[in-house]
């Protein structure tokens, strides 16, 4: 059943056909909505399990959309990055499971149709970005999900949400605009759009033009990927969206734009073209600032929302120390990295959602003592905290073991250093939030009469901490299974 | 291949990438929300007449194969390119005027130092500052 | 050196976790609380101590399973010191949840202090028995995370306080030994704790330094080393049976074990020697033991006093260490379960008092010992233990660790040994002359002191464990005694086959 | 104040950073209008060959957009959509301004009324010869779009809302969409690969009408949305 060839198209158009039906087929109807999402995202999750089968008892494989050759059709390419996909779904079926009955309050009746349309169609969009090679195909992929993104956000109620939107909207297009000019000058310099082809044409040219393009693609899908200068979209738009969009957005909608760089990076040679080593080192430059800076920045919030925003922005900063590394348990440490946060992240942003439903507060200092009232989600987000800031056994601790590992290959003491300072920062914003649920009595009246959430909405803040904890555990065989790509991406190592 | 010359061949790239800077600087220092709007469009504009201008050829026809027509054709790929970046441009636009639209009607002004120095209207900060300092 | 796969190391560390989800269900009835506790204390006393008399014979217990990193696996190695150390802590463990049951009636939040307290020992037990560092460093980071919530039972300001001291010191210890596990790990390729040292010259003198430093002050936050000891003292304000168990056995015992594992696990003797890094830590821990013993005089509260007075006892077992001659070690880790009982002894007693008189300050002594003469007994016993005195524990620390010292020629630590057993003198002697020869200040009351109320289950353990610190000191060669396993620890370090004289 | 100052200048400056590189890379393209340059020689050179045979039609741009790169114009399509979709959803409580202003001259509503249908007429002509002449699915979604505006602006917005009612106007705004995911569905028994349209002529022709119409429909169906989401009606 594995072997059937389409599944691959169909992991994209099936959830953006699911998208568009939804407002056709339950415009009004406030409940089958949600339903019908968690299938079709089910239904998603499976069609990526049976192309992970392929892949794995038979390596990379590729569609040509249409029958045509690869240089004139659009050819898409399932590897390891595009294994991404079924993490991505998986999480995206959770957050629509938790958004039934958070949704019902802070979106209007008669949009809720249009928020599980537009999260399906996000869905797709990104599917379909992990998985094409070619490249212009990658920029309209990219749209689709960036677009619905920018809408998701503007759908909470508050004032605030709109500029954070628009902030974010500008920054996205700008962002595209760059990848597009990049799009541009690899067809000005090579005539062609698929990947493959580009990168065997450029092979290792070190004339001007190829750098412009590495260069502009490389900032454009920073943007996207809110790496340190780039990144002050991120916090507004991801405490002001709805709480399961903060998740998707910071689990999975940044990880497309480290997915677009490690294109990129293919297309580029496998680092002996003359440009990558300095944007290498940039990256793991601004990679280390980023780390510091976020981890800073969360421990200072007040907001929940916020500090687990910034908090982000510290473990983008982990990825791309990981890629500017450029060793291959660097840049294994940044993929698995990648995904064990995107579950980590999108726990916490659930919890984080739950509680602001039930009490209606966001100041951590005003969420005191909800561990008693709200055991299941407390301890749901004290469970991820922990293993967000990288104790072993537990998911955070693989990436960052291996990201040092590589660091010290690659003969950098200090990013060992970074990686550390800032686990430690994690640890300690994580204990104030802990604290703050089960060791200080409660200090407002909501959180006193706040009452557990419900079932739709604690369950996959468990299950996604059970995760944090399997993943962990799973470390080494995900590590084997990204080898491959890293050897793709960067060859040899240097 | 002197540089006068060079400069003079590659002169609808130059046009092309002085657009892009000038809608970029439109966009990163007006405050006006209208107007970054308004920039963002000159800069996708400038991009799209970069990659069109790819597939020119010198009296070139335009690709369309019919039998009477020939000559040297212009290559029909950046067309579509185009066309479909231009769709994208109006999506991100109609969705950029509605937001606002929106943020004129809930937060009263378009100007970003307006919007900066308004109170923030949402309750979620009254509600932090009338609490005393916690004793942390 | 056979090495059996056995489930009894897991046993040992899942019986206080089954302890620990049962007291957490069973929310108010403080019997089955009881009950639980004391049922999961027997198991893994049992199970640590059925595995003496393998260990004994030369035999060593594998457990491993699931490979959590390439090239580190997650497992279990009961090897001689290892399990020395569990025996310890799984032998106190019963006497301070007796102890406990009595201490903590009537105080707030019981099922999650039994539970974290459960918590805590399988954790220890768990860093007793790791393999490998990976696992020894996970038991550790959990152990800080079990305690957090002991120390904070009160949650009141200067509880929440001291967490926070506590955490912000251990939790940077733990960052500080992962970068040493990482640059063990990326030059030695391996964290195995099996072998007498992983590391050799050849890596290079920078990195060996970098892994030295890192580790030993990783570890030395838990050890109290003096510049990173800040944490224990403002960790008192915790309940006297977390302070006796913690700050007497299991969290300072926790920091002193990693550092006898770098020094003859990570490292190995020979090259240490070599290295002539083990003489810069004796030199530390020697100024340690006197600064330590300086401050511990200065101090007004019982229990402050306590805490400095472990401060100086655990550099006496870090400078045994360092001086890597064998009677010297078998001095440092025989120290683990003589400072552990004696100062145990210490920690019951001045909770007795507390309860009994509500007394904490050291000059509201006077006429305790006529009010309860069983519990200043046994506070005398142990105060003896610390001053050297023949026949009691402390004695054989102090006699080895001369041994030893004579032995690596370094003469000076004698007299180090001398001056803190004078030392300890000048705090304890005049507690016990308080006590026993001041009649009480009698404020308007009837002259004769009544006896004061203590509950039995508090005095039971404090003459159990003043009996034991007698038998260690008097019976110390006997044969089912911890001490031979001492040595065989001591024979498996040096690699020697004849024993130790 | 100083604050925007500084802002200005250091935008300048990281602009003048940015053009000189963007500059000079641009000048070592080749320079455009070249026959021989790989923009040509590659991929277009393909197309312009035996484009016209395999895509079915003459306006070798229409062949790349329905049959070469039909997975991009699908995207397109859902980008459209997707526009629509998010423009309603965050439309806030329909801006106040949504009064009519006054009823236009008389000499203008006849004029509108009278070109409507020709305007009609003419987009539809655009869509269905997007294969031979220049034109195709978007550009007749952009000409009927703005003659529903047109329209709108004239006679007032509820009249040309209510034109259709609301629930199909749905269906027509994903018109687009629907006509690319039947065609996509319908190349696997055909072609035996998704998005392949068949190789019969007569069935392939059939098929691309249905696309262009598709998207024709759909794109002025969702601009006339979009006018309308703008103007705040249809927010019932």
């Amino acid at each position: 059943m594995s072997e059937w060839p389409h599944w691959l198209p169909l992991l994209a158009v099936l959830p953006l056909l699911g998208g568009v039906l939804t407002p056709l087929l339950f415009r009004r109807r406030p409940v089958i909505p949600c339903f019908w999402a968690v299938a079709v995202a089910l239904v998603t999750a499976a069609v990526a399990v049976m192309l992970l089968l392929r892949l794995i008892d038979s390596g990379d494989f590729s569609y040509a959309v249409g029958g045509w050759l690869p240089q004139y059709g659009i050819e898409l390419r399932f590897d390891q990055i595009g294994a991404f996909a079924l993490p991505a779904s998986l999480l995206v079926m959770l957050a629509l499971v938790f958004s039934r009955h958070y949704v019902a309050r802070t979106v209007d009746p008669e949009k809720i149709s249009y928020y599980y349309a537009l999260v399906l169609i996000n869905l797709g969009g990104l599917n379909g970005f992990l998985v094409t090679g070619d490249l212009f195909n990658l920029f309209v992929f990219m749209e689709i999900f960036s677009v619905s993104a920018y809408a998701l956000v503007a759908m909470a109620r508050q004032p605030i949400a709109a500029l954070a939107a628009l902030k974010y909207l500008l920054l996205g297009a700008l962002s595209s605009l760059l990848v597009l000019f990049s799009v541009g000058v690899v067809f000005a310099m090579t005539g062609t759009l698929n990947i493959e082809d580009a990168a065997v044409l450029l092979e290792g040219s070190s004339s001007m033009p190829a750098g412009l393009a590495l260069a502009g693609l490389a900032t454009g899908f920073a943007v996207k990927a809110a790496l340190f200068p780039v990144h002050f979209w991120l916090p507004d738009a991801h405490a002001a969206a709805p709480a399961p969009v903060s998740a998707i957005l910071s689990a999975l909608v940044v990880k497309a734009g480290v997915a677009g760089l490690l294109r990129t990076l293919e297309l580029f040679g496998g680092g002996e073209s003359l440009y990558l080593q300095p944007l290498l080192s940039l990256m793991l430059w601004l990679g280390a600032l980023g780390t510091l800076g976020g981890a800073l920045m969360a421990l200072v919030q007040r907001d929940i929302k916020l500090m687990l925003a910034y908090s982000t922005i510290a473990n983008i900063g982990y990825i791309f120390i990981g890629l500017g590394l450029a060793t291959t348990s660097a840049v294994g440490g940044a993929m698995v990295h990648a995904v064990n946060h995107a579950v980590m992240k999108s726990a916490l942003f659930l919890a984080a959602g739950a509680m602001i439903h039930q009490t209606g507060l966001r100041n951590i200092d005003d969420l005191r003592g909800l561990g008693r009232r709200m055991p299941a989600t407390a301890f749901g987000m004290a469970f991820t905290l922990v293993a967000l800031s990288g104790v072993p056994p537990m998911a955070g601790f693989v990436g960052k073991w291996q990201i040092a590992l590589g660091a010290l290959e690659a003969g950098q003491p200090l990013p060992v250093a970074v990686l550390v300072l800032a686990g430690l920062v994690v640890l300690a914003f994580g204990v104030r939030m802990i604290n703050a649920l089960y060791f200080r009595p409660p200090a407002r009246v909501s959180t006193v009469s706040s009452v557990e959430a419900p079932v739709s909405m604690w369950l996959p803040v468990l299950i996604l901490a059970v995760a944090s904890l399997a993943l962990g555990l799973a470390g080494s065989s995900m590590l084997e299974f990204v080898a491959p790509a890293v050897q793709a991406i960067y060859g040899t190592p240097p | 291949m002197t540089v006068v010359s060079s400069l003079a061949s590659h002169i609808d790239y130059l046009v092309a990438v002085s657009l892009f800077l000038t809608g970029a600087w439109i966009l990163l220092t007006s405050g006006n929300l209208v107007k970054k709007v308004i920039g963002l469009n000159i800069m996708e504009t400038s991009v799209f007449a970069f990659i069109v201008t790819t597939g020119m050829v010198d009296e070139g026809a335009p690709p369309l194969v019919a039998a009477g027509l020939q000559g040297p054709f212009a290559s029909p790929l950046p067309h579509a390119l185009v066309l479909t970046g231009i769709v994208v441009a109006v999506s991100v636009t109609s969705l950029a005027l509605v937001l606002i639209l929106r943020i004129k009607a809930e937060l009263g002004s378009v100007e970003l130092d307006e919007i900066a120095l308004a109170p923030k209207a949402d309750d979620s900060a009254g509600q932090s500052n009338q609490r005393g300092s916690a004793d942390e | 050196m056979p090495e059996l796969v056995d489930i009894r190391p897991l046993l040992a560390v899942l019986a206080s976790l089954l302890c620990a989800g049962a007291v957490f269900t069973v929310r108010q009835s403080a019997r089955w609380r009881a009950f639980w506790s004391l049922a999961a204390a027997g198991i893994k006393f049992a199970l640590v101590w059925s595995m003496l008399p393998g260990a004994l014979a030369g035999r060593v217990y594998v457990y491993q399973f699931g490979e959590l990193l390439p090239g580190v696996a997650f497992g279990f190695r009961v090897d001689a010191l290892g399990l020395f150390f569990a025996l310890v802590s799984s032998t106190l463990w019963i006497v301070t949840t007796v102890y406990a049951l009595a201490y903590m009636r009537g105080s707030h939040s019981l099922p999650r202090f039994f539970g974290f307290f459960a918590l805590c020992i399988s954790t220890t037990v768990g860093i007793a028995f790791a393999e490998n560092l990976l696992t020894l460093f996970v038991f550790y980071e959990l152990l800080t995370v079990c305690t957090y919530p002991l120390i904070m039972h009160n949650e009141d300001l200067a509880a929440r306080r001291a967490g926070r001291k506590y955490l912000i010191y251990t939790l940077s210890g733990g960052g500080l030994i992962l970068a040493g596990m990482i640059v063990l790990y990326f030059t030695t390729g391996t964290l195995s704790l099996a072998e007498t040292g992983i590391l050799e010259e050849a890596i290079g003198r920078s990195w060996l330094l970098a892994i030295f430093l890192l580790l030993i002050a990783g570890f030395g936050v838990k050890a109290a080393l003096m510049p990173l000891h800040a944490w224990l003292p403002a960790a008192m304000v915790a309940p006297t049976p977390v302070s006796a168990l913690l700050h007497a056995v299991a969290v300072v015992k926790a920091g002193v074990f990693g550092i006898l594992r770098t020094i003859y696990n990570v490292f190995g003797i020979d090259l240490l020697r070599d290295l002539g890094y083990a003489d810069w830590l004796a030199v530390l821990a020697g100024t340690v033991i006197v600064i330590a013993s300086v401050n511990a005089l200065r101090q007004k509260h019982i229990k402050a006093r306590l805490a400095w007075s472990t401060i100086s006892q655990l550099s006496y077992i870090v400078l045994a260490a360092a001086l890597l001659t064998p009677l010297a070690a078998l001095a440092a880790i025989i120290h683990i379960a003589n400072q552990a009982f004696s100062k145990i002894t210490m920690f019951f007693v001045a909770g007795a008092i507390e309860r009994g008189t509500g007394k904490k300050r050291v000059d509201e002594l006077a006429g305790v010992g006529r009010q309860m003469p069983w519990t200043m007994a046994a506070f005398t016993v142990a105060s003896l233990s610390f001053m050297g005195v023949p026949l009691f524990a402390g004695f054989v620390t102090k006699w080895y660790l001369s041994l030893g010292a004579l032995q690596a020629g370094e003469g000076i630590y004698v007299g180090v040994m001398v001056i803190s057993g004078l030392l300890n003198a000048s705090y304890w002697l005049p507690m016990i002359y308080l006590a026993f020869f001041r009649p009480p200040q009698t404020h308007g009351q009837d002259a004769s002191p009544k006896p004061a109320r203590v509950s039995p289950m508090m005095v039971v353990p404090i003459l159990i464990c003043a009996a034991y610190v007698i038998l260690l000191g008097a019976g110390a060669s006997a044969p089912a005694m911890p001490f031979s396993l001492a040595e065989a620890a001591v024979r498996f370090a040096f690699e020697l086959k004849v024993p130790l004289e | 104040m100083n604050k925007r100052k500084f802002a200005r200048v250091f935008t300048m400056a990281l602009l003048a950073a940015l053009a000189a590189p963007l500059m000079y890379g641009v000048l070592e393209l080749p320079p455009p209008g070249q026959a021989d340059a790989p923009a040509h020689s590659n991929v277009s050179a393909g197309y312009i060959e035996h484009g016209a045979e395999l895509a079915g039609s003459e306006n070798l741009v229409t062949g790349v957009l329905l049959n070469f790169r039909a997975l991009d114009t699908f995207g397109e399509v859902l980008v459209i959509f997707t526009a629509w979709l998010a423009v309603s959803a965050v439309a806030g409580k329909g801006s106040e301004t949504g009064h009519d202003s006054t009823p236009p001259s008389p000499v203008v509503d006849y004029v509108v009324r009278l070109l409507g249908p020709f305007i009609a007429i003419f987009a539809l002509f655009v869509i269905v010869n997007g294969h031979v002449l220049p034109g195709g699915g978007f550009q007749g979604g952009v000409l009927l779009g703005a003659m529903l505006i047109l329209l709108s602006l004239a006679l007032g917005r509820e009249s040309v809302a209510d034109l259709v009612p609301v629930r199909s106007w749905i269906w027509l705004r994903a018109a687009g969409v629907l006509a690319f995911s039947l065609v996509a569905l319908l190349g696997l028994p055909m072609t035996g690969y998704l998005f392949g349209l068949p190789i019969e002529p007569a069935l392939r022709h059939a098929l691309m009408i249905v696309l262009e119409l598709g998207i024709g429909i759909g794109g002025g169906a969702v601009l006339a949305g979009l006018y309308f989401a703008i103007a705040g009606v249809e927010s019932s």
